[in-house]
């Protein structure tokens, strides 16, 4: 019998080295796999390269890896928000690495990993500081800029709902780059709220299948949800 | 990302009918057309959805994989899972759907929206935008989906004080701030004026106020056409 | 009030010019838009390049489009077959030419068109004959050959259901190009079996957001549904 | 697309204790661990899936947007919408899932298959495929998801018999056919033995019935390695 579910989150990430890529899922707060990025701060792995949208808020998630001096290199689009702090402080520190990707590059990058794409050309970034050093060319008429494909040895993500065979569905904008993710890392683990019957999710509506997911953790209705508390500005 | 503060007074502006942000947002929400597909910027274009006339169909697009999405909830009704990409709370209407990142930015790329509304640090004649990053030294740079939006909508709007809290033009005849897009900005709406980018620099279809075209030149130092009496300019209901 | 509804398949497809690019969905008789097709047929535009995986089957649907010398050219990946004698007997007569495109490669110059992207490097058909001609590159140690996209000037597909905004869900395998063409045309016409009404779909299964279609018509459950009656073997 | 039609005889394999079409899928089944994801081409192939064990879980992919494929429906219960690459009726199993045809062959592009077991016309000594086209003048070429299958899978197993009807043999130093992918193939399952592609030609792992190296050496022409008493061989459950 398939069974991808894991005791618990330090368990189903128990083997990133140090050094690995990973890609960490999650816009702002939405999605952000929480309890597996403390399980990685606890299990102690350094030298990591993240790639994730944002470069962690406040001083939980990415956040803390970057405080706890484990990140060597982020690939992001937006590093720099209110409560950025903890990036803020180990880039002017000379720390942290960054690699700057526009979010759409960065979104289409990741998928070319999964899909088994080599190179793309994107229209995203010509005539800005984003493509200097980039292949250029113009194509039918219109200019655009070679990227390649983004690959990690592991991906983080959270979703909503998983099975034993690892099929995945998300709850809203809390979408946003598992899917991809989950496609693009040698190892994908993924945190959901509930973990149901093999069958009990509708086939039309798997978002990820579960071909591209290693290991699952029910971590429970995600904390922030029962609080009833939102990170960002208040309603 | 437009330095453009939905709440803060303009002190550069002297007040003599130019228009606040919440007047500028209802002028621009009467050139979008029923069944649009607009992506509102981060900001001050944010205010442009509260604008649009009840019941007029416009369906808004979030970087951040959505369309249809609704206004801010009632207190108590925030949904951690659902935000804009200013990563604000917002809702769901009828006919919403959700995808991920790549499907979200194929969207732009592909050129499927009919409209997004940035704001800006400057737009040049040609109609490049620059509203990501000042280039200031020590700045971190921060992109997100800014420059697939420029490259991306079929129509790129601007929204935006015309000056700079130091009094310096917005619209120049050559950005100096790091660029988000090439020859991408087709309209931008000021306090003071519209201006569309035509073929030879920019056209003012449209005063506020007892703005004039004099002053609008004298303020950016630019050679303006004047297209107030004329028809041919790029909105949509035209 | 936006309504993407249409009286009929005829009104839908009306404004189809000689010469042009139709996509149509559809693997096998799975998600083939029979009734777009017949009222194409009747419309009688010519001089049309068809792009989709089949070169049609027995003597409707895109075979009788061939039969009636509509169709100038074709862009697929399987056009022969046990009973695609319309086809057969078009391509040997030299009435049709052929562009023969590897099934993935097909479907990503689909999705690329829809998705912005100028051109890609693709694994598949190197060392090919399909490889002919085509630009080779090495990246990371894998050899690759460029593609480009693939444009239409209108999509036909088939889905299961839809709303008056034009979000779309289909049905099991008949999924497969309708989400691709439907985002790779000018304009996409859809052709369901229900209409339902606004927010009936659920946001998080929608497959096809109506951003990529312009045109629905309600057709009713498919003719060969009600037969209960397959085209391919009998099971 | 195999040239092997699954109820055909097969004229040319003398009846000495080689595998008939039934007996070789149960062979390859017997290869296929839980939990692998594996597609089976048109033909042949098909017939390993109701070989497999009843109870192990191995996830069927079929190029036409599923995983968890099932067999095929009783009568009176076929699903014109549910059907496999071969367009043939299929059924759905607990734990499936439905994707368009980008995502479906991203998965195979991407190297998420674990195995796809196709049929050959010729297989070369460094593993290239000819499977789709025999080059014959005035012959409609079809190639399907042949190609894409071919280089994506982890490993690429063909199942075919050694000999054509005309008593060529199918394994050879260079393809005269049309390829259908370069260096690809991993192991060959034929109705004499199996053979896995190695640095320097093809092993030979398994004889079926009275069959010796020395008579597989002259019916194909090759050098073999005999690899029989060997434990190094690809199979995914050693």
């Amino acid at each position: 019998m398939i069974s991808k579910l894991r005791a618990d989150a330090s368990e189903a990430i128990a083997d990133v080295g140090d050094g690995a890529t990973v890609m960490i899922g999650g816009f702002g707060a939405a999605g952000q796999p929480v309890e597996l990025i403390d399980a990685l701060i606890a299990q102690g792995a350094s030298d990591l390269t993240i790639v994730s949208n944002n470069a962690g808020n406040g001083d939980t998630g990415i956040a803390a890896l970057i405080t706890a001096g484990r990140v060597r290199r982020v690939v992001c689009s937006f590093p720099r928000q209110a409560d950025s702090h903890a990036f803020d402080a180990a880039y002017r520190a000379g720390e942290v690495e960054l690699e700057l990707v526009p979010q759409g590059n960065l979104a289409e990058r990741i998928r070319a990993a999964g899909a088994g794409i080599g190179a793309f050309f994107t229209p995203t970034g010509v005539g800005t500081t984003v493509s200097e050093g980039k292949e250029a060319r113009t194509i039918d008429g219109r200019d655009y800029i070679l990227e390649y494909p983004l690959r990690a040895d592991v991906a983080l993500i959270s979703a909503y709902r998983a099975d034993r065979w690892g099929n995945l569905v998300y709850r809203r904008t809390a979408r946003n780059f598992g899917p991809l993710m989950a496609a693009a890392a040698r190892t994908t683990v993924v945190q959901v709220d509930e973990v149901v019957e093999l069958g009990a999710l509708d086939p039309e509506a798997v978002v990820t299948p579960g071909i591209f997911v290693d290991r699952v953790v029910e971590v429970g209705e995600r904390p922030w949800l029962r609080a009833g508390e939102f990170v960002g500005a208040p309603a | 990302m437009s330095g453009l503060d939905p709440s803060a007074p303009n002190p550069s502006a002297p007040n003599r009918g130019a228009l606040d942000r919440r007047a500028l947002a209802a002028r621009i929400a009467q050139d979008i057309p029923e069944g649009a597909i607009v992506n509102l910027g981060i900001g001050a274009p944010t205010l442009i959805a509260d604008a649009l006339p009840a019941g007029l169909e416009v369906i808004l697009h979030t970087e951040n994989g959505m369309l249809g999405m609704g206004p801010a909830p009632e207190p108590g009704l925030v949904d951690p899972d659902l935000m804009n990409a200013g990563k604000q709370p917002v809702t769901e209407l009828p006919g919403a759907s959700y995808f991920h990142h790549a499907d979200s930015f194929g969207m732009m790329r592909g050129g499927h929206l009919d409209i997004c509304v940035l704001g800006a640090f400057q737009v040049s004649e040609r109609g490049d935008l620059a509203n990501w990053h000042t280039g200031a030294p020590g700045a971190i740079p921060a992109v997100g989906g800014a420059m697939d939006l420029a490259i991306g909508a079929k129509s790129v709007w601007v929204m935006t004080d015309l000056l700079t809290r130091d009094g310096a033009s917005k619209l120049v005849a050559a950005c100096t701030y790091p660029l988000t897009g090439v020859a991408c900005v087709s309209r931008v709406y000021t306090d003071r004026a519209v201006f569309d980018v035509i073929a030879d620099g920019f056209a003012v279809s449209e005063l506020f106020g007892d703005t004039t075209l004099d002053e609008l030149q004298e303020l950016t130092g630019l050679w303006l056409r004047d297209a107030t009496g004329s028809d041919e300019t790029e909105g949509m209901r035209s």
